[in-house]
């Protein structure tokens, strides 16, 4: 119990994907305009990085190494994220037509999100057990959620600013990021894991 | 101790404390001399506009019915003196927009005769509240505490909201304003029998006369009233000279600690809400058959040579008021149109005294200028939402009108918001934030009404559309069956040219 | 070899289960119709004008839901409305290339009216009543400012008048703005 | 004629007046840092905030906007803010690139007052800490070192202040000490227990309530800093709910936690007087612009703060925490701002 704890401490915090690892970047900035569209993505992500990071393990452990086949490592693993991103699609698209069409294109380009295949393979490489690896995507994908929300509330802020010409858009969305990572670097060496 | 503890944490609403500037405070009413002529706005209150019941060259007599009530909500107009029709047409009114309105023209003959036919109502005692009520709807009295609204409507009795108590707000928490105090000082008596009216009209047991500790005067006059009447049943109280203390909502919410729930009136947790001005003009009209033409008009500000009190007939054109108290020249100086918290900036003083004036003011450019600096931008200093009497979140919701950002605005609760100006009084950023709630209300009921207009018009397009195929399909349906029916007849004789077709 | 063959077939097989869960997945979330059709249509408004290319305002509605065609061309919207469109379908907003212009109403100068009923044909909304060798008349409440039907007209006469402002529908400005332009000047362009 | 809108009358309170009360209350804190560290603090505070107008007018300038804003005494009050963060050892350049990052970085580009996410001030400190660890964890010893350099005497600081220590002949550990937090951890870390690194500091640590510590030149003294915020909170600048439950959060969590393990946590006095809290809780976490506009968003955000510094202080890789607490809660303010509204009148809560 107390292992999770500090996994997803760890994952959220101190590890962020995108604050610290400086994974996922794309649809961190892509999906950020609006709070609620930021909260949508990152249901879908949470969804997507915790039954690929679960199973991507279950996959290594008894089709890879079994059949010896590890070179496949990276295929499967996409093959897998992008099944369940396909499955998310539909499933947004069916109950919220309007979150789809916020989404838009970041939707399914969940698929090449880099944090999702960094889970995947950084389970593998820390020889993370099957529960842990869930919990490693889980809290991954909250560290991910988390960012990503409080930074759609901040640039929602930011839209109605005099800002110079010169740094409206993605400069200053940027420059933003990069405040925030400041602001995480303060969880360095909170826990160690 | 768990509730002080709880009121840390939500902390109550207590609006702001201005400097009140009750210049005339002393000044006795003085009666206005008659003027040449009277300018009567056909709608000049909340609701709908009123038709001329007179035509151009008729001779009307003082307190004649001239505009009748068009639709429920409504109150009518009458002469207020003796004259000659001169002109029905549009004139400039007191609206920030600077249009003007549909207007009756009188010249006055000077005579100032009365019509009599209204009759007194000395027995009111006996009579039934509808005749009573009937009286103030055709009085055409109208909230006179500048929200204007159709007074008959607040007295009719609802079945399953029965009026428990009435509340008389001589609050008067504006700054400068002066009208209800002196009328409260002046006319005490009246104003204690208007109330018994309106507790007989609407079947209440107890009222409050609310007065702010400012008008010391005034709550000694009620409190000599009622002990020497014996009216235990009315209570004075004295109110914190805060402000918007005489909102009526708010001003409930302090005396029985009771929120109006949104979208609701008083009248639905038992209670009315009458302004004194509005009280006295009941009782005038039920005591002496007096129809309302006439109202208390504060005239004050740091540009008038000689402020005071005036009781004023509706129509009067301002400058002529102006010119009674010393300002003739009104190039060096900004007029407002009721308090400066809540009145509106006026372009100039053609238009005429309205239910609503309760104050006509002149201030210096400095005065004005001091408050409508140019706007920083806002350091969220959270000041606004202290003050907010209706706890809303002023600079976030300023933030979205001013990015038009309407769909968020519902959210934020725009429409409770009362315009009361305490946000842009404290405002260190001299942001206009009344001025955005106009601007999204505005915009709003504007995007409101063209969707209406779009719906509208889907429907007309779509009729018009099945109406075209409906037209076609018989038209073809006529073809084929004549096609049929040649075929059948005559199937030698050779076809001749079709004549419908040329239509 | 036998393990590059194991490899073609694990992974073709786990790709054919995965290819037929999805399969199923698709039945189940299958999505009937496009509901952001009408929700465009509803921002839309009406005047039926035809100043998009398109027919109307549903087919334009439709193509912009199919992204057949751009968010700005609805002009008599407004910028308000392409701005609407834009976040509806999460496109950037694009400007409107022609300026906005006053609310407008057709108005008929009945004594030169030849009562040809042509305009009649082609307004969209029904809004002008009359019959043949009769004057026809604009129901001004009801007509759209469309435009569509100035060119039928054999005698032109028919002229597009500034809607008049009314106190009721009158709505504050941003801060800043001047009072004149507000209500007198329109209205005496209409009286003009 | 220009449309107006209703009120014409206002309370007269501006911009002005809120930063100049601000700076006004700074004055003990400032103070008590000069007496503390001679001219050098009077360097640092004064090339501080000479270098933020300097850049607050090339901002302005550069975006050809109006000059007015310079005077408003926020940029001012920036500079003073982080002078007051900096240890006392802080070189010319990096007093000046302070300032630069805070108006330009923080401020200016996100369109000036008002609009900046992050305490600039705040925000210019942690740049700074990240980007020059080394310099930004030299604490000069106060007072004691009168014998090795005369601080009052303007020649020794300013040849301190421009050309280093290495100019004085005087190793950097012979004048250094470190702070009563990195003191602690430093023990921490080598198993030592709490009370015993608490006994073996060479002040008491109830000095930090009056100043006498190492650290940067405006949090030593508690006291001045309690003074200044007493004065806003009288005079109606901050409201109670950010200082109070930042610093009751704070203390509350020491409190358990030292009964609990006296050994690894610090007693909640020591917390409470230690490091940059107080100069955080009452002027960093206070800044209008980037803390929550509600009650109840005020009172989240400074729990937020007290829970964040006290985690890092305990467990962090930084001794301390309050600066980063602040800034990692000043990301979340625009979502507690939305969620936080309070009920309307007359309506459910929502």
């Amino acid at each position: 119990m107390y292992e999770f704890a500090v996994i997803l401490l760890s994952t959220i915090l101190v590890n962020n994907y995108v604050l610290a690892k400086f994974l996922g970047i794309c649809p961190f900035l892509g999906v950020s305009g609006k709070v609620e569209t930021a909260i949508g993505m990152s249901f879908a992500v949470m969804f997507v990085m915790t039954l690929a990071s679960t199973a991507s393990w279950l996959v290594q452990q008894y089709i890879l190494i079994p059949l010896d086949i590890l070179y496949l490592q990276t295929i499967f693993f996409i093959l897998i994220i992008a099944v369940l991103v396909q499955f998310i699609e539909m499933m947004i698209h069916k109950t919220s037509p309007v979150l789809y069409q916020g989404l838009g294109i970041f939707l399914p380009l969940i698929t090449t999100n880099c944090a999702v295949l960094g889970v995947a393979l950084l389970n593998i490489q820390h020889d993370h057990g099957l529960f842990t690896s869930a919990f490693y995507g889980l809290g991954a994908a909250i560290g991910f959620g988390l960012v990503l929300i409080l930074f759609a509330g901040l640039r929602e802020r930011l839209d109605g600013a005099p800002t110079p010409k010169a740094f409206k858009g993605s400069p200053l969305t940027l420059i933003t990021a990069g405040m925030m990572s400041l602001a995480f670097m303060g969880f360095s060496g909170l826990v160690k894991f | 101790m768990l509730k002080s503890l709880r009121s840390l944490f939500q902390p109550k609403v207590t609006g702001i404390y201005p400097e009140k500037h009750k210049l005339t405070a002393t000044a006795a009413i003085a009666e206005a001399p008659l003027s040449s002529h009277y300018i009567l706005p056909l709608k000049q209150h909340i609701g709908e506009i009123c038709t001329p019941l007179v035509r151009v060259g008729d001779r009307v007599l003082k307190g004649q019915k001239i505009a009748k009530s068009q639709g429920y909500l409504s109150a009518a107009i009458h002469a207020p003196t003796s004259g000659i029709i001169t002109k029905i047409g549009e004139h400039a009114i007191t609206h920030p927009s600077g249009l003007s309105m549909e207007s009756i023209f009188i010249e006055a003959d000077g005579n100032d005769q009365w019509d009599t036919t209204l009759a007194t109502l000395q027995d009111w005692k006996q009579l039934e509240p509808s005749i009573l009520r009937e009286r103030v709807r055709l009085s055409g009295i109208a909230g006179l505490g500048g929200a204007v609204f159709p007074t008959f409507i607040k007295l009719l009795q609802d079945k399953n909201h029965p009026i428990e108590s009435v509340i008389l707000n001589g609050a008067e928490c504006e700054p400068y304003l002066t009208n209800d105090h002196r009328l409260m000082v002046e006319h005490s008596e009246e104003i204690v029998l208007g109330l018994q009216m309106i507790l007989h009209m609407v079947k209440a047991n107890t009222a409050i006369i609310a007065i702010e500790d400012n008008k010391p005067d005034a709550i000694a006059c009620f409190q000599r009233i009622i002990t020497a009447q014996e009216l235990h049943h009315i209570e004075v109280k004295s109110l914190p000279s805060s402000y918007p203390q005489g909102s009526e909502k708010q001003l409930i919410e302090f005396l029985t600690k009771k929120q109006v729930p949104a979208g609701k009136l008083p009248l639905h947790i038992g209670l009315i809400c009458q302004n004194v001005g509005t009280t006295k003009a009941i009782h005038d009209a039920i005591l002496w058959g007096k129809p309302l033409i006439e109202r208390v008009v504060t005239v004050s500000g740091d540009a008038m040579p000689n402020p005071g009190n005036m009781r004023v007939r509706l129509g009067t054109p301002i400058d002529q008021l102006l010119a009674w108290h010393g300002l003739e020249n009104m190039d060096g100086c900004h007029l407002i149109h009721g308090g400066p918290m809540m009145g509106e900036r006026l372009g100039h003083a053609h238009a005429p005294v309205v239910k609503a004036t309760n104050a006509v003011l002149a201030f210096l450019p400095q005065t004005m200028m001091a408050a409508h600096k140019e706007e920083s931008p806002c350091i969220r200093c959270g000041d606004c939402s202290q003050v907010c009497p209706a706890s809303l979140t002023p600079n976030l919701l300023a933030d979205l009108c001013r990015q038009d950002q309407f769909e968020k605005v519902a959210d934020y609760h725009l429409f409770d918001c009362i315009e009361c100006g305490c946000c842009s009084y404290v405002c260190p950023s001299h942001i206009p934030l009344v001025h955005y709630f106009r601007y999204g209300k505005g915009q709003l009921a504007t995007i409101k009404r063209e969707k209406a207009f779009a719906d509208e018009s889907r429907q007309r397009s779509s009729a018009k559309e099945a109406r075209i195929q409906r037209e076609k399909e018989a038209k073809e349906a006529a073809a084929a069956k004549r096609k049929q029916a040649r075929a059948a007849t005559a199937p030698v004789t050779p076809p001749t040219q079709p004549t419908e077709g040329q239509s | 070899m036998q393990n590059l063959f194991t490899a073609m077939l694990s992974f073709s097989l786990f790709a054919l289960i995965s290819g037929i869960l999805l399969a199923i997945a698709t039945r189940f979330f299958k999505v009937e119709g496009d509901p952001i059709v009408e929700k465009i249509d509803a921002l839309l408004p009406q005047t039926q004008c035809g100043q998009c290319g398109f027919p109307g305002c549903k087919p334009y509605a439709t193509a912009v839901a199919e992204e057949r065609a751009e968010v700005n061309h609805c002009i008599p919207g407004g910028e308000r409305t392409m701005l609407a469109i834009a976040d509806l379908m999460g496109v950037e907003p694009k400007e409107i290339e022609e300026g906005p212009t006053a609310p407008m109403v057709a108005f008929i100068r009945e004594d030169e009216c030849i009562g040809c009923t042509l305009c009649i044909k082609s307004c969209p909304v029904d809004a002008i009543v009359g019959a043949p060798k009769q004057y026809h008349t604009i129901i001004a409440k009801d007509c759209t400012g469309c435009t569509l039907c100035l060119e039928p007209c054999p005698v032109d006469c028919i002229d597009m008048l500034i809607k008049p402002e009314l106190l009721e529908h009158w709505a504050w400005p941003l801060p800043g703005s001047n009072r004149a332009e507000l209500g007198h000047e329109r209205k005496e362009q209409h009286h003009a | 004629m220009i449309l107006l809108s209703s009120p014409h009358i206002h309370g007269g309170n501006s911009i002005r007046k809120v930063m100049f009360s601000v700076i006004l209350s700074l004055i003990p804190a400032t103070l008590f840092s000069v007496y503390l560290f001679g001219w050098l603090s009077f360097l640092i505070i004064v090339s501080c905030m000479g270098a933020a107008l300097v850049s607050e007018w090339g901002c302005l300038r550069l975006m050809k906007r109006p000059i007015a804003p310079m005077f408003d005494g926020s940029a001012a009050l920036t500079g003073l803010l982080i002078a007051l963060t900096l240890p006392a050892l802080t070189p010319w350049w990096m007093t000046i690139l302070a300032a630069m990052f805070a108006i330009i970085l923080s401020k200016q580009i996100y369109g000036g007052l008002g609009y900046n996410p992050f305490n600039p001030a705040l925000s210019a400190r942690v740049i700074l800490l990240i980007s020059f660890p080394l310099q930004m964890t030299s604490w000069i010893t106060p007072m004691s070192v009168d014998h090795l350099l005369n601080l009052y005497d303007f020649s020794i600081a300013s040849q301190l202040f421009f050309f280093g220590v290495q100019s004085l002949n005087t190793s950097l550990d012979a004048i250094t000490m470190a702070t009563p937090l990195g003191h602690v951890k430093t023990a921490l870390s080598q198993g030592i227990s709490v009370p015993d690194a608490l006994a073996h500091y060479p002040y008491h640590w109830l000095d930090a309530f009056i100043g006498n510590e190492g650290g940067s030149i405006g949090e030593s003294s508690a006291l001045a800093l309690l003074l200044g915020g007493l004065f806003l909170l009288g005079k109606g600048v901050i409201r109670w709910q950010i200082p109070c439950s930042f610093l009751i959060t704070v203390a509350l969590l020491s409190l358990i936690s030292s009964l609990i393990a006296p050994n690894q946590f610090a007693p909640p006095l020591f917390h409470l007087m230690a490091g940059g809290l107080m100069l955080c809780a009452f002027f960093m976490a206070t800044d209008p612009v980037s803390s929550p506009v509600t009650h109840k968003g005020q009172l989240i955000f400074g729990i937020g703060c007290g829970l964040i510094t006290w985690s890092i202080r305990n467990f962090g890789g930084y001794p301390e925490g309050a600066m980063f607490a602040v800034m990692l809660m000043n990301c979340a303010v625009p979502l507690i701002d939305h969620y936080t509204r309070p009920r309307v009148y007359g309506r459910a809560a929502s």
